[in-house]
């Protein structure tokens, strides 16, 4: 079982990134872990680059600052640029493959190419290709229940917005499948 | 997504939002503000949440308007809380050394970002020495709590409004942006359980037959400004004598103390594990009362230890109330970064390990 | 020659209200600060509402009102009487609540204090000494100097080209959707003090119906500043100010309900 | 004519004039002595005072209490103190 | 009666009127200000005798304009000044907290009233905090410059100037109302003998073929706001280094100095005249930059001293700048007096007294 | 399908200005500041004014325009781009002065400097975006803001009864004195750009006359603040700003001199 | 009918799609690509732009340049540029 | 010879308390002394009471502030109560007759009263009052001459006052010679 996994998420504003991290606490909380999301928040949402650092533990967090990570998503390049290399050896960095012109080459961690935005329009939402990426994060890392992660997800939906609730539910196992076959294929990486 | 929703009893949310929703529950009757990034969630979180409670909340045109209105709202009685943060706290400045002398409680709240002028958005401590020494004209203090977690933005809510209250004195809550943003879990005080206290001098209408009220901070003969100030002094000794709080974390056996406020304590827990890992006898003191300073504790602590490392988002401040506190009894080491840079745990790891083999680090970088 | 008085078979006509303390006002003989204060407690006494009244002082040479009026009373900071007062109100709601500002704090360095609690429509009475200085400080040229006025700051006269025309901030004030009512009035005689008079009480009543702020601009005299008798003030109030600032109702219930 | 008569409080009274020029009468005008604030202060100097309170109205240290002749329409005092 | 009549070469002023008069001679091109006790004289003299200087003097509609004004000039290339009293002096926080980020000089008047709020129109030096640790927010420092005297009153308008263009920085006169009130003879520097410095980062309009020139306090990205922290923070280093300055009297032989800056360092001359009389052994230190302070120095005669009391006109603010001097290597006493009251030569002697027999004294009053 | 462009045998007839730099401009797709910024170099580059003109940006979005404008400028805080710009003119009078602000900043906060400045007629170019939001801070309640609009600070609407009605600030400003040339205009169609043009170009002409102030109020949109998209956020303004406020001039230097 | 052409930056462009609500030919529509910055750029769709340069005109981010065929009356050009 | 003279000089703001001591340092001036001027300042202008507080000196002046006197100018009750006591033994007190109602009654001092506003009264400007007073002040404390007291005078004054020079000149003689009456009869003391 892991008990901690220190998280940065990051991409442009309007990606989503924000509320994948949100998403996953919520996820924790219902499974009581303790948890912390530190966005890095500014005028950056403004077209610029927006990242959180989410962190799911099993025991108390001390600093929700860090400047290493067990894992990565990334959205875009600019981000890819920034934390390709803070990602600890032995870590995971999982990328959205249309926004990414120069994908990693680090060999010591696990790199995953995954076609979220792609497979976000032929799910029909181009709103839920982060749910698609945190979807193969949890193929990867079961910090929490993909179950729980669509119960929170219903809880923190507005009521005009419950009908997107299948979308997501869908995109999170796409998202998963997608993961195992980047792994089979590594050339996509 | 909304962060208000409640999954369970325990929620999780944004510290600028819990304390917003600690303030209603802490019987809040009037918050004035104007918003200012990393701290708009408050009002806008108290905006949608008013309808639920029975609290004035009121936008003001400016913070100078703002601290003013507070000015007005308090002296008749109200229990009333401001928030900004750095530039706009800087616009209260005058208001705010208007309450301390008219001896106005109120609570108000700094989610700092960093400086100097606009700087930048990003969380800072550069705000110490303006809370702590009074950034305003005249010799005042604040009463100031330096919450670390978001289950402190909430908690210190009540904490501040009760220490302004029992003393007649402005509390501040000196946060940084990362604490405003950051999402934590957190369990809120329950509502009503700050009861409100009496206040015979407030101005809400000259009740027949007895004197009425003035509120002022205006004492032109000096000989009464004097006697005023001599017994502001009294009550800040006696807050100094009576409402000192830290936290310690294996001081016992330390023989480097990292001293650190808010969030840049957690991060110093966080060089504390890897230290001891290494070997390191690290302890760490946390100043939750940045005034009243824990100066007693640190001086006592200082003759037994090698060295103290202070820890700060700014350029050194608290660092000389360290020093005040040491009065040459060990060497006080600063660690800082400025400017919205957040130390990390290894760098302050670093420095530590800098100091234990008495080798120069870059005090800040 | 000193006339003993009578009153014997006399009766009382005219006492000054009960709410004005007995402390001797420290103001300069002949300064109209002293007419306001009293007509203004005189309508507390009459509307009997001293125990939910609550005043805000100013800075300026009235910032010892709370000295003279009998009331509950906050002394604000420069400039933010308004804002003071609007903190008041929306915890009080049902207390009458009134704002006593100079030119200088009003319109200087309150203005946007001032523009904003009338543009929200704050439910209280803004009182405006215009006297054209700063008192207080000395007779500094305020915004609503007259061009040419000589003042410590405007040794040569107020010039526009340094210093902009006067300010008629009441003008501006009355076009706002929050003011209810404003009025321009002055105290350099019996009469004007009467319409004063009335003036307040609209203001107070008015107050009630919560329908915005009341804002009554007083003309008045600065014989220290002015570097006059008060008797000559008076006269150059009337010959030099109300051609500036002239009399009267700018804004009415009946107008503002168009 | 009505008879008034003015009581004004010499130790308040800051000698402004402005009562003096206010009275219509001419009833009033400035004592020889000084009070203790270094003021010459206003005095009654003919007794031709109407109560009309125009004097009292313009006072700005609030220093003059008016009186009339008591007269038979009662309505007569109340109306002036709230004029 | 005029103040600025040429009986002789020598003049008799005011001291406000004295660094107004200074302020032209020293080249001042702009002047923004609000009336505020007790400092109206400067504006009122230079309102009178601008028509003789090439010099914009405005009258501001409050002190947040007049400082925002200030910025806009200084920015522009020109030599300006601004002066208020403490109240006034409160509201430019956010904006003088801006100028030293965008490394702006200018010459900031502060002649002392006692606080805190309204407070009194007396005089005080309740606002040493805010003008030496920073009343705005940020790591910022002012150059702080403490006349004792009508003369400094003018020459230091001429050191003020000289420094803040030198660093970038603003400066600060930091007197009191007695200062700026009392008459005393002076010599009025020559116009003129302040020389203009280049100024190639001031916007005077876009020079063709190079660069625009930008005024700025804002760096979004915390790294770069660091780096202008850093900046700031090594100018201040450099300052401390090579711009402390103060005066002594009689430490050479002293069991106890006096510290104590401004008009009551002039008080303390007496009481030193007094106690030598009696056999007391008293010096003074009277420092004259008050930022920088002159710590090394103290640290120096520390050891040496049987005591040394700071003697101030608030409730013991230098006082901690003298302790972080001293590192408890001898005892520091504190004698002062607070809103708008002086200390007499007498008090402070008797104060002196009872710390040569050991005694106890009221620490104020 | 795209549709190569091509230039042969054709003359340009439209480039960004040169005094627009090559930074990319941060603001959100669709915002009127980009707008303006080009407009306003446009004209310095045509009146060939470009080291004659010092700029002042406000805090709010447009808070890095000297990031785009290349002309030396200042930064000055929250509200106080004309006192800074005041500042800079009465030092260097020969000089084409502008400042840049957003409604919070000039209407809410900086409020009394903008009627100061304006009052006292300081010969500058005031440029006034009016999107009806705090922008910057993340669409709060400005205002401007319309009755009933939703902000993250008016969250069920503006009500006049907690916030006041919108503030027409610029109505204020062209009954002073000091004020030469006031106008309103807007960005969301090209006419709505052609005029502020014009307005722009009289603006800084006029500025050489020293008469006064020129206040230019320009209607703007905020998709993000709005939350719409660019092209719906330009109706919106159409059928809900610019009933509130009318474009067209409120004083011109002919009624100015009436 | 004049014949105008554009040419828009497509890594300034925003894809805020006012040019295209503003162009009176409807010449202009976003690409199906996106750029480096993640927005899908304006390009021109029909082959009928008359160079009238409102499309310029709005464009917040001054991402489109401009021409048009050569006319004889040489004022044109600059008339437009000033527009 | 004088060589250090500390004087209060106080009264109602308007009686010239103020100017009074301006001049005196003036005259000091021309004598190439050192002078200090301090006065107390305040609302106290608007009626209440004002001060000032002089130094005449050969030597450089230090504190310009005292609380002890060697000589007291006089001019209403409150001062009288307030600085009555405030004078060094073996000091001088001058006050203004028609002001004072209960006279000091110390007797290590001496005490002169003089009618200073009677005789200003009398020499047809009731304005001269103070100077008559320190007329008589400088007959018995010569601190300067009494010609540089009118050569001051004749500086300060503006264009427009200076027909006001003889009147003065007529005060300070007055009252040198009122002094000189006021100690030549104890019971006006
Ligand atoms: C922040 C601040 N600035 C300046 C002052 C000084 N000050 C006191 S009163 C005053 C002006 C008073 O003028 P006005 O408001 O017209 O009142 P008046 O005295 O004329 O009745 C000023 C500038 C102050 N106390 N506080
Ligand atoms: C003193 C101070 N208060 C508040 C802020 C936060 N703040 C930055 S921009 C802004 C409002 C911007 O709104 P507006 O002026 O309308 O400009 P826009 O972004 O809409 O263009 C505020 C409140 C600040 N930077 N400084
Ligand atoms: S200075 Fe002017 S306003 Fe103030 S009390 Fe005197 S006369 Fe009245
Ligand atoms: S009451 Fe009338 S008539 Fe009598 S003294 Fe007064 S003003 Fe004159
Ligand atoms: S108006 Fe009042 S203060 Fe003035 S002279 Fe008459 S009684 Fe005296
Ligand atoms: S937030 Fe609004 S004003 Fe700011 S850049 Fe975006 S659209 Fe423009
Ligand atoms: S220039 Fe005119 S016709 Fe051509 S694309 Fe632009 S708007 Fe359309
Ligand atoms: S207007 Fe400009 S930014 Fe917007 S879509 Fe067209 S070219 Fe792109
Ligand atoms: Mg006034
Ligand atoms: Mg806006």
């Amino acid at each position: 079982m892991i008990t901690t996994q220190e998280i940065i998420i990051a991409g442009f504003g309007g990606q989503g990134v924000l509320s994948m991290g949100q998403l996953l606490v919520y996820a924790a909380m219902l499974e009581n872990k303790e948890i912390s999301w530190m966005p890095s928040y500014g005028p950056e949402m403004r077209g610029g680059t927006a990242n959180c650092i989410v962190i799911v533990s099993d025991a108390k967090i001390s600093s929700p600052i860090l400047s290493k990570f067990d894992s990565a998503l990334i959205l875009n390049q600019p981000s890819m640029d920034k934390f390709a290399d803070k990602v600890h050896p032995g870590g995971l960095l999982i990328y959205e493959r249309s926004t990414i012109i120069n994908p990693p080459t680090r060999t010591d961690i696990e790199i995953l190419n995954i076609p979220a935005v792609e497979e976000a329009h032929r799910l029909g939402s181009k709103q839920v290709a982060n749910v698609v990426l945190l979807g193969a994060y949890l193929e990867r890392r079961p910090v929490v229940k993909p179950e729980n992660v669509v119960l929170a997800l219903s809880k923190v939906l507005p009521k005009h917005r419950q009908h997107l609730l299948p979308v997501n539910e869908n995109a999170l196992v796409r998202g998963k499948e997608l993961a195992m076959e980047a792994m089979a294929e590594p050339s996509t990486r | 997504m909304s962060t208000n929703d409640e999954i369970s009893e325990v929620r999780i949310m944004k510290g600028n939002e819990a304390l917003a929703e600690a303030a209603f529950r802490a019987g809040m009757q009037a918050y004035f503000g104007y918003p200012i990034t990393p701290q708009s969630e408050v009002i806008e979180y108290l905006m949608k949440e008013q309808p639920k409670h029975d609290c004035v909340v009121l936008q003001a045109e400016s913070e100078v308007a703002a601290i003013n209105m507070v000015f007005g709202a308090a002296g008749a009685g109200a229990r009333v809380m401001i928030s900004s943060s750095s530039p706009g706290i800087s616009l209260m400045m005058e208001g705010i050394s208007y309450m301390t002398s008219a001896e106005l409680p109120c609570l108000i709240v700094n989610v700092q970002r960093g400086g100097p002028g606009l700087g930048t958005i990003q969380p800072s401590q550069g705000d110490y020495f303006q809370a702590t020494k009074g950034g305003g004209h005249g010799d005042y203090r604040l009463i100031v709590l330096a919450p670390a977690s978001v289950q402190e933005m909430a908690d210190f809510v009540f904490e501040g409004f009760r220490l302004s209250e029992k003393y007649r004195n402005p509390a501040m809550i000196l946060a940084d942006g990362a604490l405003g943003q950051m999402m934590e879990k957190l369990t809120l005080p329950p509502a009503g359980s700050l009861p409100y206290v009496d206040k015979p001098w407030a101005t809400t209408g000259k009740p027949a037959g007895k004197d009425r009220r003035i509120i002022t901070s205006l004492f032109i003969q000096p000989e009464k400004m004097e006697q005023v100030n001599l017994h502001l002094q009294e009550k800040y000794r006696q807050i100094q004598a009576e409402e000192v709080r830290f936290e310690e974390y294996g001081v016992e056996d330390a023989d480097i103390v990292l001293v650190a406020f808010g969030l840049v304590a957690r991060i110093c827990q966080k060089t504390m594990q890897l230290a001891r890992k290494k070997g390191l006898r690290v302890g760490i003191l946390r100043p939750i009362t940045l005034f009243p300073f824990p100066s007693q504790r640190i001086a006592e602590l200082a003759p037994k230890l090698e060295a103290i490392v202070t820890v700060e988002m700014n350029a050194g401040q608290m660092l000389e109330d360290v020093r005040l506190a040491v009065e040459g009894r060990c060497p006080v080491h600063f660690k800082g970064r400025m400017g919205g840079m957040i130390p990390s745990p290894d760098e302050v790891l670093e420095a530590v390990e800098a100091i234990a083999e008495k080798r120069n680090f870059e005090l800040s970088r | 020659m000193e006339i003993p008085p009578l009153t014997n078979g006399f009766e009382l006509v005219y006492k000054k209200p009960r709410t004005l303390t007995e402390t001797p006002m420290h103001y300069c003989p002949g300064c109209g600060h002293g007419v306001v204060h009293r007509v203004l407690m005189e309508v507390v006494d009459e509307m009997g509402i001293q125990d939910k009244t609550i005043g805000v002082a100013p800075v300026g040479c009235s910032v010892f009102a709370y000295d003279y009026m009998n009331v509950d009373m906050q002394e604000a900071a420069h400039g933010r009487a308004s804002a003071a007062a609007t903190g008041i109100k929306r915890v009080l709601p049902d207390r009458f609540v009134f704002s006593y500002q100079g030119d200088g704090d009003l319109a200087a360095i309150g203005t946007a204090e001032t523009i904003h609690v009338v543009n929200r429509g704050e439910n209280i009475l803004m009182l405006f000494i215009n006297n054209a200085v700063y008192g207080m400080t000395g007779g500094q040229m305020a915004p609503t100097t007259l061009l040419g006025m000589k003042t410590t700051t405007s040794p040569f006269g107020r010039e526009s080209g340094l210093a902009g025309h006067p300010l008629k901030i009441t003008n501006l004030l009355a076009q706002l959707p929050g003011a209810y009512y404003v009025t321009r009035q002055a105290v350099h005689t019996a009469a004007a003090v009467r319409k004063l008079k009335k003036a307040i009480q609209l203001g107070f009543q008015y107050q009630s119906l919560k329908k915005g702020t009341c804002f009554i601009e007083v003309v008045s005299n600065c014989p220290s500043g002015w570097k006059m008798t008060p008797t000559d003030s008076n006269k150059w109030l009337e010959e030099n100010m109300l051609p500036m600032y002239p009399l009267g109702d700018l804004k009415t219930p009946a107008r503002s309900m168009n | 004519m009505i008879r008034g008569n003015v009581i004004i409080a010499h130790e308040i009274c800051k000698g402004c004039e402005l009562c003096i020029a206010a009275c219509p009468q001419e009833s009033l005008g400035l004592s020889e002595k000084i009070n203790l604030k270094g003021y010459r202060y206003a005095v009654l100097v003919q007794d031709n005072c109407t109560g009309c309170i125009n004097c009292a109205l313009v006072c700005p240290d609030a220093a003059i209490t008016v009186y009339r002749e008591k007269k038979h329409a009662k309505g007569a005092a109340a109306d002036a103190i709230t004029a």
